[in-house]
C-alpha cells in the first residue's frame, strides 16, 4: 500500500444526488397520495408537489439498461433517479405533465409500472445459479417466471394489502425470505457428498466437524486418506459444513429443489414482524418456468386475496383464522415435515384448544 | 384428653382475619390429638426460625401397593415425638369431589382413631390427603378406607389420581361426561396407578369445556378437554333479551372474541361458526343465549407439568376431536402405544411432554401411529431443518425413492 | 400378599354421592345464573333449580370441621355437599329457602360465602412447612395472610374478571402456580450446602451429578469421603439436586423466601393459556403474615382491577397495554432477575418496536 | 464484436412475459461482453442440469481492503474459459439509492472495459453489485472507481455496508435523518468495513419509522429504527374528511389498532397515546389525518440474522428510545462496547444476536453497561431459574449482602 493510495473514502455524500425538489423539502414532506398504480405524488409543508414513479427491474441489470433509464431520468426529471430497497427502479419528478409520457418510454423499454399500496413489489431475491456456488435453485429465473404470472398485481392495486415475496436459493438465506408473506426457498435434500480425495488439502478437520449443528459429521480415515464421515440421518441439509469446506458439496440435480413458506412479515404496522412459516416442504426444480412454483405461488396469493380482510397481511390472516384452517382451505397436505423438531420446537406446539373444525 | 397446647403467639395471629384459620384447624385437631399438638408445636418453631424441619421420607407404603402414601419424619424427633413419623395418605376421591355426608364421616373416624385428625380437602392433585400418621398404622388405615370403599391414590412413577370437574352433574357446559369418564379411566388403569412403573408420573385431568375448571392443560399429562364440531346453538330471542337488559354485546361480546368472527348489527347476533376457536367467551357471557354445539367431544392434549427441570410446559394437541364414549377404545389403544414408547425410552424422571420434545413431535407420532394434523400445531416450523429421510439416488431417474 | 385381600378396587363410585335433584338433570342443564356472591342457580331442562352456596374453605382441614360440614349438609340439603377444585366447599340445595339460613350457619362456623364469577377464589397452594421437607416458605400461613386481606375480594365480585391466586413452596410447584393470573413462589436463594458426611452413604453420586441441570454438580473427594462440589456461581437453586439427595439440603432461613409472578390463565375464555411472569424477584418469609407479600398483593390486584376492561384477566391486561407499562405502572424495578436467560431466552426478547412511552 | 451467442432454448423462454426479463440483460450485455456470452452458456446449462457451475471462491480482493470482493470461478473453465474468474464487486451505494444520471453512467462506463457488462441494482444488502470479473481488473476497478468517488461495501467478518430507506428525502413520517445517519455511520465505520476483523459479519439497517422500508429488523445486527415519545399528531378536520369520502374509520383505523387504544365515536377520533405502540397503521391509512408525534428519534435493536446455524432471529431491543444526532456519541460508544466484548468472547462465525443469547442478555448488559428496562423483553421470564449472584451468610444477620 503507498502512502498516496486512496482509501476508506466510502460511498458519495447523497447530497449530490438529490434533486432540487427534495433538497428544499428535504423533512418537509407532509403526506403522500398515492395516484395511480406505481405513481404517488409526497406534499410538502411548502406547497411543494413531488410525483414518484416507480418501476419494475429485474435487478440483475445490464449496464445498456441502466444507462437506458439514465436516458430516460435526463429526458424528464434532471437526471435524478432512485432504486428502492426491493430493487425497483423510481423515477423523481417535479412535474405531473411528465408522468404519462414517462411511463410510456418505460413501457417501451419493458418495464412495467406499479408495486405501491394493496399491490405485489418485485420479488427480493439473490444470485442462484448466476453466481453462487451455494445454490439449491436458481433465482432471477424462479423470479421471472413467478413475476410474469403475478404481473396484474403488480400493475393493479386489488389486493387487501401489500404482499411481499422473496426468494432465497440456499438455507443462507440471503435474500432474507424469514420474514416474508411467500417465500420461495431453495434446499437441498441430500447429505454432502464428501469428496474423501481432496478434503484433507481443503479443508481443516476439526473445523469441519465443529461446523455441523447437529454433529453428524465426525472425522474418519476413508481410502488412507484423513477426512470425515456423514450420519447421514442426523443431516438436515442446512450446508453449513459446505459453507466452511469445499469438499462437502450437497448440490444435487434429482434432490435439489424449492420450500414453499407464508406468513412473514417485517412492518410494525397492526402486528410485530414475524417469521415466514413453512407451508410447502418440497417442489422440484423445474426450469425455465418452475411451474409447480408459480402454481403453488398464485393459489397462495388467491386464496389470500379472496379470504383476507383490507390490511390484512398473508401472515396476520392466518393467524385470524388458524393453522388448520390454513392448510385446509389451500388444500395443502400436513406432514411431519411441517412440525418443526429444531431446538424450540415445543413452543410451536398448539397448547391450547383454540380449534376449528 | 390431648397434652395442653404449647405457646404459639406467631400462629395465634393467624386465628385473626376473616379467612378461615388454619391454625383454628390445627387447634381443633388438638383438643384430641397429640399429633396435632406437636405439629402446632413444630410449625410454631418452623416460623420462628423460617425454615422446615421436615426431612425426606423414605419408602413406607402399604402392601401390593407401591403408591399412596407419602412418608415424612421430622428432624427433631425427641422434641417432637408424636409427629417423628408423619406420613401422609393420598385416598382416591369420588369423581367431582361429591360426597355425602355418611361417606365423609366414615373417613373421618378413620383418621380419628388412627391419624392426625388433619386433613387436605383436597390435594393438589385431587385426592383426599390425611394428613400425618404412622408407620405401624398404614395398614389398618387401609383396611378400615377398605371397608368403606375407599382405595388408596397414586403417588411416585405411576398414574396420579385422576379428577374433573363437576361436569354434567352441575354444568350447562359439559361435552362429555367428565365424571363418567374419570371414573372409568380411574378404574381401568387401577393397576397403574397402585404400582409404579412408568419413569415418572402420569397425571389425568377431565373438563368438560374450554373453560378447563380442573387446570387440565396446566397441570396433566393427558388433558381431556370437552368441545364440540358443529355450530354454538344460539337462542336469537335471549340474545335481544340481553341486549335489552342493558349488556353491550358489541364490546362485551363481539369485541372479546379471538377468532374475529362474531357480528352484532345491534339486533342480531352472527357467528361465522367455521372460524370459531371454541374459546367459551361469548358462551360465558350469554349463558341463556348460547350455548355449545350439539356434536360433542373432547380435545385430547398431552404433557403439561410444572417447570422441574426443562421449564413448565402446558399441554399440546394430540387429538383434536374425539368422541367420548365408554369404552374409549380409540384413546385407550393410543394411551397404551404412548405408554408402551415411553416407558422403553424415556428417561428416568422424564415426564411425558419432556420425553415428546427431546425425540420431536413427528417421531413420536410416527411411534405411536397416529397422523399428523395440523391441530397439533400453533403454527408449522420457521426454521429449513428438515430431516427428509430419504433421497432419490443417481439411477432413479427421479421416478422412485429409496431408502438411504 | 393374601388372595383375599382386597385391591385395586378404586374409589367409591360418584353416583353414590349425587343428590336426587342431580341424578334426575344430569347432562341436562341449561343455563345457571349467579343470584348473588357465592350462590348461583343452574336451571335444568325439565325447569328443576338446583342452588349452589360456596364457601370458603382453609383446605387444611380438621376432621372436627368436616363434621360440622356434615351437620350443614345434613340440615339443608339431604347431606350432600362437594369441593370444588379449588379446595372451597359447596352445598347443594333444591329448596331456595334453606340458602339464607345456610350461609348465616356457615359464617358462624368463620366461611364466608363467595368465590364466585368476578372474584378472587380460594388460593391453591401446597404443604409447606405443615408437611415438605422442600419448602423455601410455608404455604397455609402465607394463604391465610394474603386471603384475609383479600377478603371483600372474595365475598363481593367487583373485579372486572376471574382472578386466580396460587401458591407453591417450592420450585416443584405442586400449586402449579405457572399458569396463575398472581403466583406466589417460595425460592430458595443459596446453593444446596452438601453434607459430606453422610452423602455417600444416603445418594448414588453419579444420579446427584446428573440431576443438576446446569452441569453445577461435580463429583469429589471431600475429607477423605466420596462426595460432590457445587460450583456456585452456576447453581440456580432448583433443587432438583436435593430431590434427589437429602444431603444437598438448599432450604436457608436468610436466603429463601417468595417470588411474585403475574398474567399466567389456565382457561381458553379469549386468550389462550398462559404462562405465569416474573413480577417481584424476591420479598421476604416474614412470618407470621407476610406483610411483605400481602401489600405487593394488594397493590397488584387492585392496580389491574382499576385499569383492566371487563372480563380481561391479569395476562390479558398486561398483554394490552404491554410489559413497560406494567412495571411503570405497578413501580416494580426492572432487574437483570427479569430476563429470562433459560433454554428458550431468546424467544422472549421484544423483537419488535411495538414500545409505549 | 462480442462472440455469436450460444443456443440457450430454455433461457429463451424466459424472455417472454411482462416482468422485465434478466435473460435480455444478459443477452443486451452480451453484444460486447464475450463473459456475458460465457455466462448464457453456463445458465442454459445449468437449467438443463438442474445444478451450479460455480465453485468456492478463494480470497481474491484490492490493496488494503479485506473486503467488497467475492470470489469466484466455474468448474469448466475450459468449456467457459471468459468466466473461468467471475468474481464481484461490492460498491457501497449512495445512502437512499439515490443517482444521478452522470454517476451512474461513469460506473457503467467502468463495467463496460473492466467487467462483464452485468449488475445487480442492487444486492440484498444494499451494494451496487458488478457482477462478474477478472482477478487482475479489479486493481484497476478500484483506481477508476476511486476517481469517480465510489468506495467498496464490505464482505467477510466485517461492518456490512449500511443501508437506509429514503427518510427524510421522500417520505413524511422519517422521525429521524435516516440517510444522513446511514452516511455518517458509514464514514465513521469505515475501517471496521473494510478490514474483517470481527468474529462475524455486523450489519447496520436505518428505517426512518417502524414501518421499517429496509427490513432493518430482519436483518441487520443492528436496526436503528425512527420512532417518537410523545403524541401522534392529528388534524381532526383531516380524520372527518376520511370519514366523509367513505373511509371506515371503525373497522379501517380503530379495530385494526393492536393497543386497541383508540376510540371513534362516529365523529371524533380519539387516541389515547399512553397506550399507542407507535405501530404506525393509524397513520398508515389516514396520512392527512395523523403524524408521528414531534418528539422523535430511534428505537436500537440487535441482533437480526439468517437461520444458519442457530435458527434466525429478528432483532430485539437494546435502547427503547434515543435521539439520532450527530455525533450520535451515545450510540457510537455503546457500540464500541459491544464490539469489544463480542469480538473478545464471541465465537468464531457467531454473530452478535447468537452471541447475546449464549451468554444471557443480562449477563451482556453488564458488560455493556446498560442498564436492564423491560422494553427490552416481549414478556419477563417465566422460568424461576434465576442466577442470584450473592447471598446473604450467617453471621450477617441479614443486614448485608456479601459477595460469594
Ligand atoms: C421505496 C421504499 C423505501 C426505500 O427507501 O426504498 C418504500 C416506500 C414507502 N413505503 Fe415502504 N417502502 C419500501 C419498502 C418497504 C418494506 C421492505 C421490503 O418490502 O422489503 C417494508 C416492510 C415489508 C414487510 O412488512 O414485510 C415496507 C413497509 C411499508 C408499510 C407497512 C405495510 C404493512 O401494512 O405491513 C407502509 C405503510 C403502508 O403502505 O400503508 C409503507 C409505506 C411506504 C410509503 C407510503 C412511505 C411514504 O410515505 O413515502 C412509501 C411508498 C409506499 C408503497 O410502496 O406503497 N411501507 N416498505 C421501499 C419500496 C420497495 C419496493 O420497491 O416495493
Ligand atoms: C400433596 C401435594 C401438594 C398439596 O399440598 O396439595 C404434593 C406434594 C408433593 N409433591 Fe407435588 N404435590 C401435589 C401436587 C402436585 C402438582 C399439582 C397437580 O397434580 O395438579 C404438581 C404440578 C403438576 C405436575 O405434575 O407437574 C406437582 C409437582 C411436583 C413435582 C414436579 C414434577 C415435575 O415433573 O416438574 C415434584 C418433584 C418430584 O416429583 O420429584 C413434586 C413432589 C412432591 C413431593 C412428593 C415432594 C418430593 O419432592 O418428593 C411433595 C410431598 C409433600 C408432602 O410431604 O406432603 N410435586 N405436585 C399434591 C398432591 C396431593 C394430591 O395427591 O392430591
Ligand atoms: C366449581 C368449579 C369446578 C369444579 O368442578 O370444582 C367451577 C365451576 C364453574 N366454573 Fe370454572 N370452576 C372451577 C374452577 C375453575 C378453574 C380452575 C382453577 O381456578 O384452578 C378455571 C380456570 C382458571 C384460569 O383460567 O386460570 C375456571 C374457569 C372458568 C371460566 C373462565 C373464566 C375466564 O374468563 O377466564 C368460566 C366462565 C366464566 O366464569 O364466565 C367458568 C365458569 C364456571 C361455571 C359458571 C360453570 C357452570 O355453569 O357451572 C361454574 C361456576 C363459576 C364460578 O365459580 O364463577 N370457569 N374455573 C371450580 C370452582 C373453583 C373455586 O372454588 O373457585
Ligand atoms: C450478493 C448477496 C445476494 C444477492 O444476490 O443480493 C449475497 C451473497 C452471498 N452471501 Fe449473503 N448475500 C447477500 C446478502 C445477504 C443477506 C441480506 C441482507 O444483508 O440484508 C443475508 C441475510 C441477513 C443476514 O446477514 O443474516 C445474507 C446471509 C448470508 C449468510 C448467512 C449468515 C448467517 O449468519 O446466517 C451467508 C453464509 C456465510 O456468511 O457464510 C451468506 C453468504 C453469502 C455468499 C458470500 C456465499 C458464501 O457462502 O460464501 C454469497 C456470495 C454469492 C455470490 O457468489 O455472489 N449470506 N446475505 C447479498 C449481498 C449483496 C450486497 O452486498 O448488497
Ligand atoms: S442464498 Fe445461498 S445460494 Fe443464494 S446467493 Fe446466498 S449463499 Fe448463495
Ligand atoms: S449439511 Fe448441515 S447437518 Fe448436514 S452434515 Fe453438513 S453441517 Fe451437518
Ligand atoms: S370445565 Fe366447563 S363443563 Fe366443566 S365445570 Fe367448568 S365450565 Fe363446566
Ligand atoms: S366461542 Fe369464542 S371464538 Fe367462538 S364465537 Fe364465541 S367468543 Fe368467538
Ligand atoms: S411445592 Fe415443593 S415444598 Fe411445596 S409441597 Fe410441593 S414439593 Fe413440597
Ligand atoms: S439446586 Fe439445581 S442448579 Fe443448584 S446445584 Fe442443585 S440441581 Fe444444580
Ligand atoms: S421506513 Fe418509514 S420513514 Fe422510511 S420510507 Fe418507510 S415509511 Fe418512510
Ligand atoms: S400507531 Fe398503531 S398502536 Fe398507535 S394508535 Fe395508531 S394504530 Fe394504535
Amino acid at each position: 500500500m503507498t502512502d498516496e493510495r486512496r482509501t476508506d473514502y466510502g460511498p458519495p455524500h447523497y447530497e449530490r444526488f438529490l434533486p432540487p425538489i427534495i433538497k428544499e423539502n428535504y423533512g418537509k414532506w407532509k403526506y403522500h397520495e398515492v395516484l395511480k398504480p406505481g405513481v404517488m405524488v409526497h406534499v410538502s409543508e411548502s406547497g411543494a408537489h413531488l410525483y414518484s414513479v416507480r418501476a419494475a427491474s429485474s435487478r440483475l441489470l445490464s449496464i445498456e439498461k441502466i444507462r437506458a433509464y439514465c436516458d430516460l431520468a435526463d429526458k424528464y426529471c434532471g437526471g435524478y433517479l432512485r432504486f428502492t430497497s426491493r430493487h425497483n427502479v423510481e423515477f423523481l419528478l417535479s412535474d405531473a405533465k411528465n408522468i404519462d409520457p414517462l411511463i410510456a418510454d418505460l413501457k417501451k423499454l419493458g418495464h412495467p409500472v406499479g408495486g405501491l399500496q394493496n399491490s405485489i413489489s418485485a420479488i427480493v431475491h439473490t444470485q442462484g445459479w448466476i453466481h453462487c456456488h451455494s445454490a439449491a435453485t436458481d433465482a432471477s429465473g424462479v423470479v421471472k417466471a413467478v413475476m410474469d404470472d403475478l404481473l396484474e398485481y403488480f400493475t393493479e392495486m386489488k389486493l387487501p394489502g401489500k404482499l411481499r415475496i422473496a426468494l432465497a436459493c440456499c438455507l443462507n438465506m440471503c435474500g432474507a425470505v424469514h420474514c416474508s408473506d411467500i417465500a420461495i426457498l431453495g434446499i437441498h435434500r441430500r447429505p454432502p457428498r464428501v469428496d474423501h480425495e481432496n478434503l484433507h488439502k481443503m479443508c481443516e478437520i476439526p473445523n469441519v466437524s465443529a461446523s455441523c449443528p447437529t454433529a453428524a459429521i465426525r472425522p474418519a480415515m476413508v481410502g488412507g486418506k484423513q477426512s470425515v464421515e456423514v450420519l447421514e440421518e442426523r443431516c438436515m441439509f442446512c450446508a453449513n459444513c459446505f459453507t466452511v469446506c469445499p469438499s462437502m458439496p450437497l448440490a444435487d440435480p434429482l434432490n435439489d429443489g424449492v420450500s414453499i413458506w407464508v406468513g412473514g412479515k417485517v412492518s410494525n404496522a397492526r402486528h410485530e414482524p414475524m417469521f415466514s412459516k413453512l407451508a410447502i416442504p418440497f417442489l422440484p426444480n423445474n426450469p425455465p418456468r418452475w411451474p409447480e412454483v408459480t402454481e403453488a405461488i398464485r393459489n397462495l396469493v388467491e386464496l389470500w386475496a379472496k379470504n383476507a380482510r383490507k390490511y390484512e397481511r398473508m401472515g396476520e390472516w392466518i393467524e385470524r383464522i388458524g393453522w388448520p384452517k390454513f392448510f385446509r382451505m389451500s388444500g395443502i397436505e400436513f406432514r411431519k415435515e411441517h412440525i418443526d423438531d429444531f431446538k424450540h420446537a415445543g413452543l410451536t406446539f398448539k397448547r391450547s384448544t383454540h380449534l376449528t373444525f | 384428653m390431648a397434652e395442653s397446647l404449647p405457646k404459639t403467639p406467631m400462629l395465634d395471629e393467624l386465628e385473626k382475619g376473616g379467612w378461615p384459620s388454619f391454625v383454628k384447624e390445627i387447634k381443633l385437631a388438638a383438643k384430641k390429638s397429640p399429633m396435632a399438638v406437636d405439629l402446632l408445636g413444630l410449625l410454631e418453631r418452623s416460623y420462628k426460625e423460617k425454615i422446615g424441619h421436615w426431612k425426606h421420607g423414605g419408602i413406607v407404603g402399604v402392601m401390593g401397593y407401591g403408591g399412596g402414601v407419602i412418608g415424612r419424619y421430622n428432624d427433631l424427633p425427641e422434641v417432637y415425638p408424636n409427629i417423628s413419623h408423619f406420613h401422609t395418605i393420598r385416598v382416591n376421591q369420588p369423581a367431582g369431589w361429591f360426597y355425602k355426608s355418611d361417606a365423609l364421616r366414615s373417613i373421618c373416624d378413620i383418621w380419628e382413631k388412627r391419624g392426625s385428625s388433619l386433613t387436605n380437602m383436597h390435594g393438589s392433585t385431587g385426592d383426599i390427603i390425611l394428613l400425618g400418621t404412622r408407620t405401624e398404622q398404614l395398614e389398618p388405615i387401609f383396611a378400615e378406607l377398605s371397608k368403606v370403599d375407599f382405595d388408596l391414590g397414586g403417588s411416585g412413577s405411576d398414574v396420579r389420581t385422576p379428577s374433573c370437574c363437576c361436569g354434567m352433574a352441575r354444568c350447562e357446559w359439559a361435552c362429555y361426561d367428565t365424571m363418567r369418564t374419570c371414573y372409568d379411566f380411574t378404574m381401568k388403569f387401577q393397576d397403574e396407578l397402585h404400582r409404579p412403573a412408568f419413569p415418572y408420573k402420569f397425571k389425568f385431568k377431565f373438563s368438560g369445556c374450554p373453560n378447563d375448571c380442573v387446570a387440565s392443560i396446566a397441570r396433566a399429562d393427558m388433558s381431556i378437554i370437552g368441545t364440540w364440531r358443529d355450530s354454538i346453538q344460539m337462542d336469537k330471542a335471549a340474545v335481544t333479551e340481553y341486549a335489552k337488559n342493558g349488556m353491550d354485546i358489541q364490546s362485551e361480546v363481539v369485541d372479546n372474541c379471538p377468532a374475529k368472527c362474531m357480528d352484532w348489527d345491534g339486533k342480531e347476533l352472527h357467528i361465522e361458526n367455521s372460524y370459531c376457536r371454541r374459546c367459551m367467551h361469548c358462551i360465558n357471557v350469554m349463558p341463556k343465549a348460547l350455548r355449545p354445539g350439539k356434536d360433542r367431544g373432547a380435545t385430547i392434549l398431552l404433557g403439561s407439568k410444572a417447570p422441574i427441570v426443562e421449564g413448565a410446559l402446558l399441554s399440546s394437541v394430540l387429538i383434536p376431536f374425539i368422541k367420548m364414549e365408554p369404552p374409549y377404545k380409540e384413546l385407550t389403544d393410543i394411551i397404551d402405544r404412548i405408554w408402551e414408547l415411553w416407558c422403553e425410552e424415556g428417561k428416568n424422571r422424564e415426564r411425558v411432554g419432556e420425553f415428546i420434545q427431546r425425540v420431536g413431535l413427528g417421531n413420536f407420532l410416527e411411534a405411536i401411529e397416529v397422523d399428523p394434523v395440523p391441530e397439533m400445531v400453533a403454527h408449522p416450523r420457521e426454521n429449513p431443518y428438515v430431516f427428509y429421510e430419504e433421497y432419490f439416488e443417481a439411477g432413479d431417474e427421479g421416478s422412485e425413492e429409496e431408502e438411504k
